[in-house]
């Protein structure tokens, strides 16, 4: 096509993630692994955090999902780098829309899965400590 | 960048020589033809030709057979509701194949939904084919129409309209056959097919977009969807849109002159599609029947496991590729194609899901590009999935080649996703 | 030959530059704006600069707001029916007035068949107007729309759309304008006029033709009437007719730069037409009111006495003048245009009709020689009229100036035909 | 228009006859003179004739009407010149039709309605002859 203009289905931050994901892989000795599925479209997120001192030092993900979902697991993995475990109790898949500058309407729910793989992994942690600590 | 389009069942580039015969129906022949001077007649005389020139693609008893409309969803919608609304004293039932597209299926729960009409959706077998013994076991003394298309536009299946039309014969009964996915790839014939209705849509074969063609033979009454001026014999209304009209006609002519060439170049490129893929990617899976005879020539559809459709969709555009895909991720409402749940594919499949459809200008060195790039994608894609890590360790089985090693991913993906639709 | 085009009311040649604009979607961004891939998003993005360049037009609150048709016809189906269906709940009759286009009476006609919807007509007075008071009157406590064109497009009057608005919004009624005979012509203002649908045509104002607009205000609940894919948010399935949607969109936009320019030049051409042929012509008569704020500036609709439409219509040709006509002998239904018989034109009258519609492409020169070809057809087809020599024998009187001599043609006609419609 | 094409409602028969109409006007002393009306359309037709020995010696015409009926009244003028009343009686506007190489469906009607003033005149003529007589 002759006209000069990148015509791409999402905004360029999330192209940026989806084309260059942050933290994709795994972390074999994670603290805590959070896998959720997406019922409405069928989409798996995966998120592995190194916990250490109540902080998330490191966080891998993985992915099976659209272009949105891909981005929504960088960009949140990206986003509880140090945070504190209560700070991630309270992550909500809105920080991860604006970090990615919006997503379309119908694909809200991939940060949501994010929020959702994030907290799953934290529960995983929590189970892993109760059964450390008893 | 490399720019390969593989989307022909979307739409196609106009031809040149439609443009040409357009052009001078803009701004020069830009009369309404209902009226009565020279402005008028001369487009009235347009119109006319064009309605023979697709009246002789599909070797139609008439040019009064065809209407046209504004797309191939209108045609549908009038080939049912304005078939229904002719014929409603005749009966309330129809019977479709539940592989349609869904300017069919919606048409049909309109009026199911509005005029107390009640349906019939006859299964297919796992490669998107009617039984014509189903359809005929589906008629009750209600049903007026059987509605099924020639090829089903996501994988591809032709289906048995000869067959089926001798059953409506014999039971006095209509057929309407959906032929937009057909339609410039495949020779059509109304009156050998034996259906009172078929629907094709330019744009679909290097006409223009904005024009639809319904066939409607003198034995099938069909009264007007769009209510106004007596135009297309009152069957209508609305000023017609002439040069996508004109370019119609000529895209048909074009496309029975050189139908011949056209299906012998894409087969070949198809085949060799096909056996590239099949050949360098691990885990795939072509949906609908294998190249030839029973399937269009001009599309594939693929089902590649472990990783999902708007990924490759994108990447591959990111190569300048151009394709398709059922997957609930390219789709608004968030649901995997109808078609692919109608021939039982598993849902993850679905979800890896992406559709090739050839055209008249790629070659070969743009099919090899496309196996090449794919192979790439696939690995990239694997590489970010969680299933086909656990595939690797051998926690999850393939559905495509089993090893027997446990549950398959969508056991798996239901299992772990524990919560409704949102 | 001359060559003069006074039919702009049937169609208007496509601008230069909606052309070019167009161009590039035919051959090189031929996508659909459904698909994904750049081939898609490219033409999705032209989309929504047209579908803005139409809310500028008329200034919607956004361009979420339109929705595009297939033309003017099926954007009156649309807000008549799909409004309709989407609020049957509420009530099932509505209010038009007597000279609405046929494609606004023929759909309430369908729900009135198969909807069960009842209907008031509001008649309207001798050139054309309607009472708001007779709207307020006809409205019931079932009535959920009322549907009153901004312009008639057979006489050109305005009507007043304000006045009527505040009695709909008072009561709590959405109200459908029809603005197809105006748009382009005469400054749109959706907000200020209190509508809550509106449609329009953009071949009329020099677009394309395949393409429509329906102005929905997010108070007006729409369904769909065309059933498929969920293309224009739902509203109107089927692949987009992107080429002239892009060239609406500049046709909108040149429209509202020009808009003054416009109707100053068919203005000023209107009023010399209309002094030429009021003092050239013996028995004639305007219908509708003369050329004012009553009156779109760019049509005039004659009634010559003794002569009858069809005749003078063919004639203006061979002068190469196109123009149009309400004559019975120029519908195919064989019925004087229902405007005509709503304003109570003499059946004579309405048979000797023609209408002439101006463009911004019209000349002086071209308004004279029309005048002067008009005076030669009237004195042509008056040697031949029957009628033109009893008048001349004072066995009948004339109705536009009457001697006191006799019965007129009409009341003649009637004693001289006495068989019933064949 | 830049095509050389001419685009005229009717075929070249038709057009001829509306553009140089046959035997347009009155016959001062005619024998017959019938005038018809069509309902349906309000076309108005008359025709005057001229007999002598039971022949039609001459005949006029004039037409308030479509371009169709103007040609009928022409075309059907000619064809009865010299023919007998009785030929009259039976004259049928397919041959009016046929002559005029067709007409449109629509217009069929303006042929009817040249046949109908035809029989007027002549019925006009025996009414008249029958006075005499008595
Ligand atoms: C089989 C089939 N029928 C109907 C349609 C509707 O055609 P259009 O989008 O041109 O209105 C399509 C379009 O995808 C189709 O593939
Ligand atoms: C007032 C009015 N409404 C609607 C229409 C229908 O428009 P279209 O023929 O472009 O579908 C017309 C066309 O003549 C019209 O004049």
């Amino acid at each position: 096509m002759s006209d000069q203009k990148e015509y791409t289905l999402y905004n360029d931050t999330v192209m940026d993630h989806f084309m260059n994901p942050r933290n994709m892989g795994d972390l074999p000795e994670a603290d805590g692994v959070g896998e959720v599925g997406a019922a409405a479209c069928g989409d798996i997120m995966k998120i592995s955090l190194k916990i250490r001192d109540g902080k998330i030092e490191d966080a891998r993900f993985k992915t099976f999902g659209c272009g949105s979902a891909i981005a929504s697991s960088s960009m949140a993995t990206e986003l509880i780098k140090g945070r504190t475990i209560d700070e991630i109790k309270n992550f909500s898949n809105q920080e991860v829309v604006d970090a990615l500058g919006g997503l379309p309407p119908v694909k809200i729910h991939c940060s949501v899965l994010a929020e959702e793989a994030l907290k799953a992994a934290i529960e995983d942690y929590e189970k892993k400590n109760a059964a450390v600590a008893k | 960048m490399k720019s390969v389009y593989l989307d022909h069942q979307a739409s196609t580039p106009l031809l040149p020589e439609a443009f040409e015969a357009m052009r001078p129906y803009f701004t020069e022949a830009f009369g309404s033809p209902s009226s009565l001077h020279r402005f008028g007649l001369r487009v009235r005389d347009g119109v006319k030709t064009a309605r023979e020139q697709i009246a002789t693609l599909i070797n139609a008893e008439s040019p009064d057979d065809i209407i046209f409309t504004s797309g191939g969803t209108e045609s549908a919608n009038l080939a049912i509701k304005g078939f229904a609304d002719a014929n409603e004293r005749k009966g309330n039932h129809i019977v479709l194949a539940a592989t349609e597209h869904p300017s069919v299926i919606n048409s049909i729960e309109y009026l199911e939904k509005h005029h107390g009409f009640t349906s019939t959706k006859v299964p297919v077998n796992a490669i998107g084919q009617i039984d014509p013994e189903a359809i005929r076991a589906a008629i009750t003394d209600k049903t007026i129409l059987v509605s099924v298309h020639l090829v089903n536009h996501d994988i591809g299946t032709i289906e048995p309209i000869k067959e089926i039309s001798k059953i409506t014969q014999e039971k006095g009964i209509s057929l309407f056959v959906d032929a937009v996915a057909a339609a410039g790839w495949h020779p059509i014939d109304v009156q050998s097919l034996g259906c009172q209705l078929l629907s094709l849509s330019p744009h679909r074969f290097y006409g223009p977009k904005g024009v639809g063609v319904l066939y409607r033979s003198r034995k099938a009454r069909v009264t007007s969807l769009i209510h106004g001026g007596v135009q297309e014999n009152g069957r209508r209304a609305g000023t017609e849109n002439v040069p996508a009209i004109i370019g119609a006609g000529v895209a048909a002519e074009v496309a029975l002159r050189d139908m011949g060439d056209r299906i012998a170049h894409v087969s070949r490129l198809q085949k060799r599609l096909y056996d590239g893929m099949m050949s360098r990617i691990k885990f795939i899976k072509l949906n609908g029947p294998v190249p030839g005879p029973d399937r269009i020539c001009n599309s594939l559809n693929w089902s590649t496991e472990f990783i999902e459709g708007e990924g490759q969709l994108l990447l591959f555009d990111l190569h300048g590729i151009a394709v398709a895909s059922g997957s609930s991720c390219v789709s608004k409402s968030l649901k995997v194609s109808h078609v692919l749940s109608a021939i039982g594919l598993d849902h993850a499949l679905a979800q890896g899901n992406i559709i090739m459809s050839l055209g008249k200008d790629n070659t070969e060195e743009e099919i090899d590009y496309v196996v090449e790039t794919f192979t790439k994608i696939v690995d990239r894609l694997r590489t970010m999935s969680p299933m086909w890590q656990e595939f690797q360790e051998q926690k999850i089985d393939s559905v495509i080649s089993p090893t027997g090693i446990g549950q398959s991913f969508t056991e798996r993906a239901a299992s772990v996703s524990g919560k409704p639709a949102h």
